[in-house]
């Protein structure tokens, strides 16, 4: 059974990787790039059926071990 | 008296390094070439130094590969020019595919800094020819040394005997303990290693000097 | 436009009573601050008195205790008060360096928190006009078995890293404790050298009035608002709301505003520049407005936002990282301009100066806030904040004989590898870091002991083309808490002792000033015993205080740290060809240079924070100043003469743990006999592993030990013996004890953030 | 318009980043972790209206910059 986490920063901190990006590309004449942000996005393959139990413990992984909750958010999607 | 084009990126940071060794040791003052530049001024060979160009943001090399500059060294690299790229100079070359491969981040996932012991690899370059048999002492420092090719890739390299240092003892998790390689032509060689930093006994080593011997030899 | 800043409600009462505590405001700095205002301040306004007169930004309860820092000397250029203090090295070329803390953004968020505050530090050396060329750090975790040590490690030390390397400069020395006090609050303090020419050193004046203030580097969000506040609060565990105050760093954002700012300093383009530090806009801007005497007009409509509906509030407190402010003549824009688009900086005219005296700040059409400069910059609360003196911890033969027990008891093999694995291998830190950027490094971490960089320099006398310049930075915290003053004192002798051991002159120090709450009084007392020890050992090594910095408040849950009076000093010595490493990898004799007589003693010492003793009790022995000095001495000339092959000064585990260290990591096993020391000690596991006053174990040259033994015969007060050799074999023993080598290797490998 | 551009090693380039998570969670009890792939997602905001053209782009951007073809792959997607 697998599921995405996404992890990403939360909408005010800087994200200077985004940010270089973007401005790199604008300068090479990608003008239509009007913004770049950079997340994480890890897939889990979790043992076992029950879809309600893989959902909680990929959020518990996100939620203590993949995203930094001082900086980031995540989402956990079934794939 | 040998010209030598210096390229900058924002976020070179081993441009001095690479101005003050070639001063140093071989009493040349090389030309300073911004990344803007659409062309390069009249030089014999090309520096890429290390550091972290564009923050080292994206990938380590990918986004300084598709400055303005680099399409004129690659004009210049096409024609038979000598290029020398180190460290993030080197990941510049493979994002820019003048070199094969892929320099990924370190098996360790840790930046890692500490004088190494190179070991050439035979071969019929000038680089192969001048070190061939020696060890260099020469310190690395960086997060994405750890070269990757494909199994034709590498069995290609091997054949062309396009790899020049190999690491006695794997620093990063490099394939096949690959630290530097040469251009088909042997004249564009990338090196995670700094050889500029090795330029002294008193400064841990100086066997920098004779890789630098080696590139000026491509062209005099 | 309103005639006043909108004025907020201050009608006494709970809400009231909430505004000022969040801002960290008495009631009668509040009085006070209606008198400077003449009126009820505006929301910004408070907020702009809240961080300038926080503990960070004012240092209130610090201030008249700092007085008494010796701070000038013949050598000494620019001492505090400035971003970082200058130093001569050889004619015209001068050092420029201070530490600075980030403990608490470290301790919520230790990636970034680590990385800013290299920032941070290499902006307050940089906007000087100098160029930096190394970086140290030093840091304090809580216990090696506490859960959140591992990951503040890794994560301290990859933020470290990962800015300074990508900047380029070389982190080349620093030091790493473990100790209980530190749980819940780590240390994060981070040093910078840079050099410069004595007369181009840049101060941040805002002179000139009609000067167009210029704001450079990232856009504000809203990063770390609150954070000067913050930085002077306790925090408690239960309540992590802070936590979306994460300032974000961008070191190559660092590296362009680097080379742009001494790129503009050069070519003379600016009159005034500062970094946009802790209280970001605020401080910057009332700070070079106070130094010169003037006022400035702001508007904010002009700052660069990354985010959307920021209250003027929240300009000017953000802390958004990679920023400068900068006052220039109208004059040269256009010539500013053309230098910062090259390094793809932002910049924009945000205000002017002006002969008010005042800061007026606008946006939106309203008037936010209109200050007097002086009063707020120069008149800030200043407290002399009662202080209560600690009982001491008594005899410390008491202790030495409880640990000499407690010693046997565990079996002394094996207290000795627990030690090892303390302070173990820090290869697995300092590999993370570059330090080899700039080829100047000579001897760093991988060696040991001081950093020494060779510095060749057009602005040096001639003569100096092989200059060192030697860097250090350590604090003993054990030795603190058992005596606040002497232990301070002996931090800045421990670096003084890395430095001479490494062949170098102590010139000058720098400091960062951990302690607990200042509302303390006996945190307050230790505080004010530091700075006597560091002051008393400063004018007996003829060094001066030339920058600092002081971080209180270190407390979580109501436990202080122990006093950490971290000292950072800069050296120098005329030829690094003879400079001197801690480690030695051939099979040598080893000598001990060691004042004659001098107690071995367990107050303090790591053995008895392995066994459980309590850390308060015990003395520590008199500092035997002169015994101190004269060995100095003799290792500088032995060093000139270069008879020295290593040298390394008896630390933490006594001289036992020293010479272990010494040939560890090369393979070399050891065999060590103190009988012909001349050491006072009630046990022979107080000789072997108590701690010592002005100790070093050291390799001489074959060719010139009988020279040097000839010299150290005619010593004062100093003894240099024979106690042993290091040797390729597979055995450590000393005392009677022996110790497999290669369990002694693997369990110090296991060292530390591997 | 908004485009994710997810971007991955091969599946035969070492990935030792995902390797260590799923040590660590192993060790740490996480028995029901049977893999854990990590790449990077980039959003791009995209001027324009054209899906087409907007799908063309995000995928030149995600070719030529973002993903490295000797060692990675890469998928877009319409958000
Ligand atoms: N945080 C750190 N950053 C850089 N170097 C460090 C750090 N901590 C320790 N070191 C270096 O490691 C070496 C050994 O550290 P030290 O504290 O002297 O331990 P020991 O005496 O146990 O070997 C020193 O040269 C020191 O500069
Ligand atoms: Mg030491």
């Amino acid at each position: 059974m697998k599921f995405e986490i996404v992890v990403q920063l939360k909408k005010e901190v800087l994200d200077p990787e985004g940010r270089a990006i973007q401005e790199t590309l604008g300068r090479l004449g990608f003008r239509a790039l009007l913004a770049v942000e950079v997340s994480k996005r890890y897939v889990v393959d979790l043992a076992g059926s029950a879809e309600a139990d893989g959902e909680a413990l990929a959020t518990r992984i996100a939620k203590e071990f993949l995203a930094n909750p001082v900086s980031e958010i995540f989402a956990v999607r079934r794939l | 008296m040998p010209r030598i084009g210096l390229v900058q990126f924002p976020g070179s940071n081993c441009d001095a390094d690479v101005a003050l060794a070639l001063k140093r040791g071989f009493d040349i003052d090389p030309t300073l070439v911004w990344h803007t530049e659409t062309k390069l001024p009249a030089v014999d060979a090309i520096v890429l130094p290390g550091g972290f160009s564009f923050g080292d943001y994206l990938r380590s090399g990918a986004l300084a590969s598709h400055s303005p500059v680099m399409a004129a060294v690659k004009e210049f690299a096409k024609k038979g020019g000598p290029v020398i790229g180190i460290c993030n100079g080197f990941q510049v070359l493979t994002e820019s595919h003048m070199l094969p491969g892929a320099l990924l981040r370190n098996a360790s996932q840790k930046f890692v800094c500490k004088q190494v012991e190179l070991v050439t690899a035979p071969g019929s370059t000038v680089y192969h020819k001048s070190l061939f048999g020696k060890t260099s002492r020469v310190p690395v420092a960086h997060g994405e040394g750890r070269y990757y090719i494909d199994p034709e890739g590498l069995k290609r390299l091997k054949d062309e005997q396009q790899i020049v240092f190999r690491y006695a003892e794997n620093p990063n998790g490099a394939l096949d303990d690959i630290a530097g390689i040469v251009s088909e032509n042997g004249r564009v060689l990338g090196m995670m290693p700094h050889p500029e930093r090795a330029t002294n006994p008193l400064l841990g080593s100086d066997d920098g000097l004779a890789i630098w011997q080696a590139f000026l030899a491509t062209f005099m | 436009m309103l005639p006043v800043p909108q004025p907020i409600d201050d009608t006494p009462g709970p809400t009231f009573t909430a505004v000022l505590k969040k801002h960290k405001i008495s009631i009668e700095e509040y009085a006070r601050i209606l008198k400077i205002c003449g009126r009820t301040p505006s929301l910004s306004e408070l907020g702009v008195f809240s961080a300038m007169w926080s503990e960070h930004c004012s240092y209130k309860s610090s201030r008249v205790h700092l007085k008494r820092f010796p701070t000038e000397g013949p050598e000494v250029v620019v001492g505090p008060g400035e971003n970082a203090g200058v130093v001569r090295l050889s004619g015209k070329l001068c050092a420029v360096f201070k530490m600075e803390s980030h403990n608490h953004p470290s301790y919520i968020e230790p990636y970034q928190g680590a990385a800013t505050g290299v920032g941070g530090i290499l902006r307050d050396v940089f906007c000087m006009g100098a160029r930096p060329i190394a970086n140290l750090n030093a840091l304090r975790f809580g216990e090696r078995k506490h859960p959140r040590t591992a990951h503040l490690l890794e994560h301290v030390v990859k933020g470290i890293g990962d800015y300074g390397n990508c900047v380029g400069i070389p982190t080349v020395a620093g030091n790493v404790s473990f100790d209980a006090s530190y749980n819940g609050n780590c240390l994060v303090n981070a040093m910078t050298v840079g050099l410069i020419h004595e007369d181009q050193i840049f101060k941040g004046y805002a002179t000139g009035v009609g000067n167009l203030v210029i704001y450079l580097g990232s856009a504000t969000g809203r990063d770390g608002i609150h954070g000067a506040s913050m930085a002077s609060d306790a925090f408690s565990t239960a309540d992590n709301a802070e936590r979306s105050t994460v300032q974000v760093g961008d070191p190559f954002t660092e590296k362009l505003l680097l080379e742009a700012t001494l790129e503009v300093l050069e070519h003379g383009l600016v009159i005034g520049l500062q970094d946009m530090g802790a209280a970001g806009l605020t401080s910057s801007s009332f700070e070079m407005a106070g130094r010169a005497g003037n006022g400035l007009r702001i508007d904010l409509d002009k700052v660069p936002v990354r985010t959307t509906a920021m209250t003027a509030y929240e300009l000017l407190l953000s802390e958004s990282q990679e920023r400068m402010l900068m006052v220039i003549e109208p004059g040269k824009w256009p010539e500013l301009q053309r230098v910062l688009e090259k390094w793809q900086l932002a910049c924009t005219v945000i205000g002017e100066v002006t002969d008010t005296g005042r800061v007026h700040v606008h946006y939106q059409g309203k008037l936010e806030v209109d200050l007097p400069v002086a009063p707020i910059t120069d008149d800030a609360p200043k407290y002399e904040r009662p202080m209560t003196p600690r009982k001491m911890g008594g005899s410390g033969s008491v202790v030495n004989r409880e640990v000499d027990e407690l010693a046997r008891n565990l079996g002394v093999e094996k207290l000795t590898l627990a030690m090892l694995a303390d302070t173990g291998d820090k290869a697995g830190i300092y590999r993370q870091y570059d330090s080899h950027i700039g080829v100047r490094t000579v001897l760093s971490s991988e060696q040991h002991g001081a950093a020494v960089l060779w510095i060749q320099s057009a602005w040096s006398n001639a003569g100096d083309e092989h200059l060192g310049l030697l860097t250090s930075a350590t604090c003993n915290e054990r030795y603190c808490r058992v005596d606040p003053r002497r232990g301070a004192a002996h931090a800045v002798l421990r670096s003084a002792r890395a430095i001479s051991a490494a062949g170098g002159t102590p010139l000058a120090i720098t400091d960062c000033l951990n302690y607990g709450n200042p509302e303390d009084p006996e945190v307050m007392w230790d505080f004010s015993e530091g700075v006597d020890g560091i002051s008393a050992a400063c004018n007996a090594l003829a060094v001066q205080v030339v920058s600092g910095n002081v971080s209180l408040y270190n407390q979580t849950d109501g436990v202080s740290i122990a006093p950490t009076p971290m000292i950072g000093m800069v050296g120098k010595m005329k030829d690094v060809r003879r400079a001197v490493p801690a480690r030695y990898g051939q099979d040598v004799e080893l000598f001990l240079l060691h004042p004659a007589g001098s107690p071995a003693f367990f107050s303090g010492s790591l053995a008895a924070r392995h066994l459980g003793v309590d850390g308060r009790q015990g003395a520590l022995p008199e500092i035997p100043w002169e015994a101190e000095r004269e060995a100095m001495d003799f290792l500088r000339n032995m060093s000139a003469a270069g008879s020295l092959l290593a040298c390394r000064d008896v630390g933490d585990g006594g001289i036992a743990l020293t010479a272990i260290k010494m040939g560890l990591k090369d393979g070399l096993g050891l065999t060590l006999d103190l009988s012909s020391a001349d050491i006072q000690a009630d046990s022979a596991v107080q000789r072997y592993l108590g701690e010592i006053h002005g100790a070093y174990v050291l390799a001489l040259k074959s060719e010139k030990q009988a020279d040097t033994l000839r010299s150290a015969a005619a010593l004062r007060y100093n003894k240099l013996s024979p106690v042993g050799r290091l040797a390729a074999s597979d055995s450590i023993a000393f005392g009677g004890w022996q110790i497999d080598r290669e369990k002694a290797t693997e369990t110090y490998e296991q060292g530390i953030a591997r």
